[in-house]
């Protein structure tokens, strides 16, 4: 983690030796889940995620204060008191004692104050609608849900992907989120949380990389028979990098209009989309498109605000739905 | 036993014997379901709420284009009266006055009820013909789901006071008959309350703001 | 206590139908004729609603404080509680959202 | 009319494409085979209980003791053998789930809408006809006892909500054999299940499910407080209620005031799907996001609904097999009803991703951790309980020690996922469902378990059998630790609920061992059928006539087991808070009054079973679109109703001498009987009748 990104969260004290056994515990739970696409953000790739693990682990210490008696006193309880021990006292009548009632209230209500001040700081900070200051320009993503896969939108390099999200390492990603069908949820656990995706409406995340790497982004708003599959990949690269990508994807991208739109909003799975929009030159299960109308994000959005009735066939992920382009071929 | 004191107003009084003693559990009981239902209205209340702004009109009609507020107020004075003389049925047959008056009052609460209908049906066609009908949005939705719902308790009350008429010619006033009138009224009244909310926040809310 | 007559009993109905009456001739003449701007005649519709659900409550359904009759009074104030954080739960909630979206 | 729109007319969009068994005979997939099993379960499991009734002769007893019967504990009786088989389906259900999981590594043997359908039936089943029913089971039988009632407040209102309940029941199981049941999961967030994308009966069999249980809840919500609030016998002061009884008041305030978002909710998206209305729907205004926030100003009161009563059964048991009166009482009574009322407020933390502000997120976030303090102090004050207490080790004990433990470290996880940011990374995800099953099984399935084994032998005069009780209980215990620890694993590493698959191989061993441990569940719940088959078979052994096994502390306990249908032969006057070890302490218990008095109970009434067949008729005519048989239904449920009004002779007197004569032979029985000590509480020596005691009988040594 470089201290240069920690800016929005200098408010957060990282308390070492708490950090050194979140170490612990999440080394186990990585090595379990070692894999070359990281999906945890035990395992964090960027501050939110960092600052998230962080909080977590704030937590469940605070909350140890609580618990940990309760735990250490009940087999202690249950062994002096067990029936067969005569010499244990017995005061079947004892009902009430003032301040052990003190105690019972007023110490969980101690640690509950300190959790919410933690908790309103946090977030605070980590609200997802928030830039995250960053050394890197920022990159604006746009980002549809469809049916099973997920569409990103460069509209300042006028290129769009579907299951791949490449962003710079160090730049701060700004999201705008809806789906062109039923509610989801976009996730990408190693650099942020996730956040709704719903039809008609715009919400939005920011995620920062501050390493290089591979991430799991997946859908988990269960949304039908392909949910599973609705996952990409999250690359972060160097800037360099990624002007390349950008380059190779105008090369070997296809056309983003209202038809291939129509295609890929059908109920198909990234590698099922691929199949029929994809080229060889483009990764398995991931699309390239190199021309995308600039106001198609709006435009998905738009629609179902325009006070007109959608009926099935135009509606994406509906059953009954018929794409623009067989429209067409029907007429 | 000891019978701690009674229900407020819509009781009957100790002279009234066994009826008053079960007043004390049925009415509580009709109490709760009330209160339980008044929730059901407060959230259409707040969907409608949430609704009234220009995503959930969908470009659709307007309040301004579809409320008649003419028929709205005389809805509600209708309403009111019949809030009234249900009241004086329930005075009628607190004072024992005997079955002639309770079912005087109760009739003319009745044709109230029913005129009270009449009216409403008479508004929503022409609702209907402005185009504000619940399937041009989310704003015609909500309301279609709360006054007509109100409209439905109102018609059920009426049927309510009609088998009460009924009963009240075959059992006289048993102390069931009793109980029963009471919640009847509570109910009544309670119909009179959440119209206030309607004809507040559904019409003159949504036409001043 | 000493019960009181019908005549007391029926006054507390007429009572009551005149402040109602007002009650709801003031808001819709505020709507129709009055020019408050929307904030004002808002507030105004809400004062004289509440004003006469506590009318209505006193003089038809005979709530009011004295001891004996609290069990109800409770009741209603907890569900008018409970109302609150739903509905006005619901109306933050949506409306904050709706501003976002 | 030609023939094809009068068959339209008759049975709706019913066809034999319905029928789950054909598409396994064309097309036999394991999929297909394990929803045509089911169907054939369900099937053949109706047809044997038929068999099973007509052999043993006993369809009238049925009807005339049972189906039509007002009183209280053979409702609450009901109530518990329709959770039970509930309960056999949703185990088996999660069973199953985790077998396919297990397997599911790039594939699996179910079809995804098939583990969809079934995700969303064990949700459903589990809450709305498991939890609930046990819950409101118990409390029937257990509550207007404990408060030295005669029955409840309203007797015939009860058994409508019986019926009610059961007919949700109904159509769920009926969705088994006749088309599918929703994918959309229990929460079932609309566009998903809306018309466009569920064209289906699926989301129409959840929505009449969810409707026609609801307002049985509702109105047994409404009946459990005008009980609580109007039927205690003389000298029970509210303060004076058993902690169980608190826990009910608690609930039914929760029943009254949160079903009802539940059911807008619920005929909000009736009237998007069939009659074009826009509340939720992507087009034309209409916002899912209020359906979410009205399906959580229901569901988040509802686990504390579920949760409350578990609380109340263990502060029954711990203080009864601790031999000591409670700690604190007026500490948990007022935690309890902290966290009724704080329940309301909190709704939004089960959608703090939705895209609201931070400071929205903060407000409800703060108020769910707030729910800590209570349950913790609860948590302790049970601890004090057993503190310089003598804790015999029976099941209910058991229990509460597996609650300690693993409730503890499920709230633990309820309160990370009370802050956004935590919240914004596992939401969704299986750490989520370990957390809820973490707090639904360890709360409210051993609660609930416990109240099962505590209360059995008050209903039917025979304890269950102690070493199957045990066996279970360890079952449960080890089977959940097994199940679902491993889900908080999977959880981090990202896996999302609902899964029907996955690609990661790291999350298979995980899985193996969850599967491990819903293995050890699944013996759980065969136990507990062994265990009733057992225990009827020993029940003379058994037999606790005498109606005190437990040596207990409250009024359920001073009558015979079981009860007779007045329940009491003369109201009890309570002058303590545990009276009846107050009683037998100052030698008040087992006296024969001064004078009987005749008793008025309510007579039977087949009105709840009206509505249940014809409220299933009308939820299945809906679903099905036959609109006919819809208005038949509710026409004959309307008038049923109105016609019940016409009959004002609804109770029947039992003669002060039949009560007499029945209260002194069980007095007489009472003097026959050998009190024993808690030594000798499990041994078949012990009768219902307990000794007193102070020290330990055979002080053995420790
Ligand atoms: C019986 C059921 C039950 C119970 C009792 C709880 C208890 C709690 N729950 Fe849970 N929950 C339940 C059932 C569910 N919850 C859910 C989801 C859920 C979510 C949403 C997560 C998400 O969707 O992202 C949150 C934030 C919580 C929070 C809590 C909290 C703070 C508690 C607290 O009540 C726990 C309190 C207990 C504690 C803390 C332990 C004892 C205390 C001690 C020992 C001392 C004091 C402790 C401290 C000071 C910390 N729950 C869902 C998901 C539904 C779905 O999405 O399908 C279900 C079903
Ligand atoms: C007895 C053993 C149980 C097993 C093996 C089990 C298993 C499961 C599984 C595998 C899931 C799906 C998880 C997923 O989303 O991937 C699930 C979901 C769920 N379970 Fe259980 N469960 C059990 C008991 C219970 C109980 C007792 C309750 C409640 C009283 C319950 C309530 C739920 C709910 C509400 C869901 C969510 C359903 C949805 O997403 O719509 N479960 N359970
Ligand atoms: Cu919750």
């Amino acid at each position: 983690m470089k201290d240069g990104n920690m800016t929005p969260f200098s408010s957060w004290r990282f308390r070492p030796n708490l950090l050194k056994h979140a170490w612990l515990l999440c080394g186990v739970l990585v090595l379990s889940a070692c894999n070359e696409e990281r999906n945890s953000f035990l395992d964090p790739a960027g501050p939110i995620a960092a600052a998230q693990r962080t909080h977590m682990f704030e937590v469940i210490a605070w909350t140890m204060i609580a618990i940990v008696p309760v735990f250490v006193f009940v087999p202690l309880i249950l062994w002096r008191y067990r029936f067969r021990n005569a010499k244990a006292r017995y005061t079947p009548d004892w009902e009430f004692s003032g301040w052990l009632d003190m105690v019972m209230w007023g110490v969980p209500f101690v640690i509950i104050i300190i959790l919410s001040s933690m908790l309103w700081k946090s977030t605070h900070a980590l609200d997802p609608y928030k830039p995250i200051a960053s050394t890197e320009a920022p990159v604006n993503v746009q980002v549809v849900g469809l049916d099973w896969k997920w569409l990103f939108i460069y509209p300042d390099l006028g290129i769009a992907t579907v299951n791949e999200l490449v962003i710079p390492v160090n730049a701060s990603v700004a999201m705008d989120i809806t789906t062109d069908t039923v509610m989801q949820s976009i996730l990408i656990s190693s650099l942020a949380g996730q956040i709704y995706a719903m039809p008609g409406m715009r919400t939005k995340l920011h995620v920062l990389a501050d390493e290089t790497g591979t991430f799991v982004g997946e859908n988990t708003q269960y949304n039908g028979d392909g949910f599973v599959d609705q996952n990409f990949q999250t690359i972060s690269m160097s800037t360099e990098d990624f002007a390349v990508w950008v380059t190779t994807v105008k090369a070997s991208g296809v056309t983003l209009d209202a038809t291939t739109y129509g295609r890929l909003a059908v109920g198909s799975t990234g590698a099922q989309a691929h199949e029929t929009l994809g080229s060889s030159q483009m990764p398995e299960g991931v699309i390239y498109f190199n021309q995308v109308e600039p106001s198609l994000f709006e435009t998905v959005l738009g629609r179902y605000n325009e006070g007109t009735d959608i009926p099935p066939a135009q509606q994406p992920g509906a059953v009954g739905y018929v794409p623009p382009s067989a429209q067409g071929a029907n007429q | 036993m000891k019978h701690p004191i009674l229900h407020p107003g819509m009781n009957l009084g100790p002279h009234h014997g066994q009826a008053h003693y079960d007043a004390e559990r049925v009415t509580f009981g009709f109490w709760v379901f009330l209160m339980s239902d008044l929730i059901i209205f407060g959230l259409m209340f707040a969907t409608y709420v949430t609704m009234a702004n220009p995503t959930g009109l969908a470009g659709g009609p307007g309040p301004k284009d579809a409320y008649d507020l003419t028929n709205v107020y005389a809805q509600t004075m209708v309403l009111l009266v019949s809030s009234v003389t249900f009241g004086m049925a329930s005075l009628a047959m607190r004072f024992e006055r005997g079955s002639g008056p309770i079912t005087l009052w109760l009739c003319i609460t009745l044709a109230l009820g029913l005129g009270f209908l009449t009216l409403e049906l008479l508004d929503f066609s022409n609702m209907v013909e402005a185009g504000a009908v619940p399937s041009r949005s989310g704003f015609w939705s909500s309301f279609w789901g709360l006054v007509p719902l109100h409209g439905l308790h109102v018609f059920v009350g009426c049927l309510w006071i009609s088998i009460m008429m009924i009963q009240m010619r075959i059992f006289g006033l048993a102390p069931v008959i009793k109980t029963r009138i009471l919640r009847l009224g509570l109910f009544w009244h309670f119909l009179d309350l959440i119209w206030i909310g309607i004809f507040t926040i559904v019409y003159l809310g949504a036409l001043s703001s | 206590m000493s019960e009181p007559t019908y005549r007391d009993e029926a006054r507390g109905y007429l009572i009551g139908f005149g402040f109602a009456l007002v009650l709801t001739l003031i808001p819709f003449a505020l709507v129709i004729w009055g020019d408050l701007g929307p904030a004002m005649t808002l507030g105004a519709l809400g004062v004289c609603a509440l004003a006469q659900l506590v009318v209505q409550l006193r003089y038809f359904l005979h709530i009011d404080l004295s001891r004996q009759k609290r069990e109800d009074l409770q009741l209603i104030l907890f569900s008018s509680l409970l109302l609150i954080m739903m509905a006005g739960g619901t109306i933050w909630i949506i409306g904050n959202l709706g501003m976002r979206m | 009319m030609n023939p094809d729109d009068t068959i339209h007319w008759l049975i709706g969009r019913l066809g034999v494409s319905s029928l789950p068994i054909l598409p396994a005979i064309e097309n036999p997939t394991a999929s297909e085979l394990v929803g045509a099993g089911a169907a054939s379960v369900a099937i053949f499991g109706a047809i044997g209980a038929v068999i099973f009734i007509t052999w043993l002769g006993a369809w009238k007893t049925l009807w005339f003791d049972w189906l039509t019967s007002t009183d209280h504990k053979r409702i609450g009786i009901m109530y518990i053998v329709l959770a039970l088989v509930m309960l056999a389906r949703g185990v088996i259900e999660g069973v199953v789930m985790r077998t396919q999981q297990a397997f599911g590594l790039d594939g699996g043997f179910l079809a995804p809408d098939h583990f969809g359908e079934l995700f969303t039936t064990h949700g459903t089943i589990m809450i709305f006809f498991v939890a609930m029913p046990l819950i409101a089971g118990i409390a029937n039988y257990v509550m207007p006892l404990q408060i030295g009632a005669r029955d409840m407040s309203f007797p015939v209102m009860n058994q409508i909500s019986l019926g009610l309940t059961a007919t949700g029941a109904a159509l769920i199981m009926i969705s088994l054999v006749i088309a599918q049941f929703s994918t959309g999961s229990w929460a079932a967030y609309p566009p998903y299940t809306g018309l466009d994308f569920q064209p289906g009966p699926g989301p129409d069999y959840w929505i009449w499910t969810i409707i026609l249980a609801g307002i049985g809840t509702t109105m047994s919500g409404i009946n459990f407080a005008v009980t609580i609030y109007k039927e205690r016998a003389p000298g029970m002061t509210l303060f004076r209620m058993p902690l169980f009884t608190w826990t009910m008041l608690c609930t039914s305030i929760i029943m009254i005031f949160a079903l009802p978002p539940l059911t807008v909710a619920a005929l909000m998206q009736a009237a998007d799907r069939y009659l074009d209305f826009h509340f939720f729907t992507n087009d034309l205004g209409g916002n899912m996001m209020n359906y979410v926030n009205l399906f959580w100003l229901f569901g988040h009161p509802e686990v504390y609904l579920l949760v409350i009563p578990a609380y109340g059964v263990f502060s029954e048991t711990i203080a009864t097999f601790s031999g000591k009166r409670l700690f604190g009482y007026n500490s948990l009574v007022f935690a309890t009803m902290a966290i009724a009322v704080l329940s309301f407020s909190v709704w939004l933390h089960h959608f703090f991703t939705m895209g609201q502000s931070a400071n929205v997120n903060i407000a409800f976030g703060i108020a769910s951790m707030c729910i800590a303090v209570p349950t913790g102090v609860k948590i302790y004050d049970w601890m004090a309980t057993m503190y310089r207490g003598r804790i015999r080790m029976s099941v209910p004990m058991i229990y509460a020690i597996g609650f300690f433990y693993l409730f503890t470290v499920g709230g633990l996880t309820g309160v990370m996922l009370a802050n956004p940011t935590i919240s914004y990374q596992v939401h969704n995800t299986l750490f989520l469902v370990a957390h809820f099953h973490n707090v639904i099984i360890p709360g409210v399935v051993f609660g609930l378990m416990s109240g099962y084994f505590y209360w059995f032998p008050k209903a039917f005069g025979f304890r269950l059998h102690e070493g199957w009780g045990r066996a279970i209980a360890l079952f449960w215990i080890f089977g959940f630790s097994f199940t679902f620890f491993p889900l908080y694993v999977l959880g981090f590493m990202g896996m999302p609920r609902r899964s029907v698959s996955y690609t990661n191989p790291a999350f298979e061993p995980w899985m193996m061992v969850a599967l491990f441990g819903a293995g050890l569940i699944f013996a759980a719940l065969v136990s507990l059928f062994i265990q009733l088959r057992v225990s009827i078979r020993d029940r003379e052994n058994l037999a606790v006539p005498v109606g005190d096994p437990w040596n207990g502390r409250t009024l359920e306990w001073s009558t015979s087991s079981p009860p007779p249908h007045y329940n009491f032969a003369v109201p009890p006057t309570v002058e303590d808070r545990d009276d009846f070890a107050d009683a037998k302490a100052k030698g008040r218990a087992y006296q024969e009054p001064d004078a009987y008095e005749d008793i008025e109970v309510p007579e039977n009434t087949p009105i709840g079973m009206i509505i249940c067949v014809f409220g299933t008729l009308l939820g299945f005519a809906l679903v099905f679109y036959i609109w006919w048989l819809a208005l038949v239904s509710a026409v004959v449920i309307v008038v049923a109703i109105i016609a019940r009004t016409f009959n004002l002779s609804t109770t029947r007197t039992i003669p002060a001498a039949e009560v007499a004569e029945e209260h002194r032979a069980w007095l007489a029985q009472v003097r026959a009987t050998k009190a024993v000590t808690r030594e000798a509480e499990t041994k078949s020596t012990n009768h219902g009748l307990a000794g007193l005691e102070t020290a330990p009988s055979d002080g053995e040594p420790a």
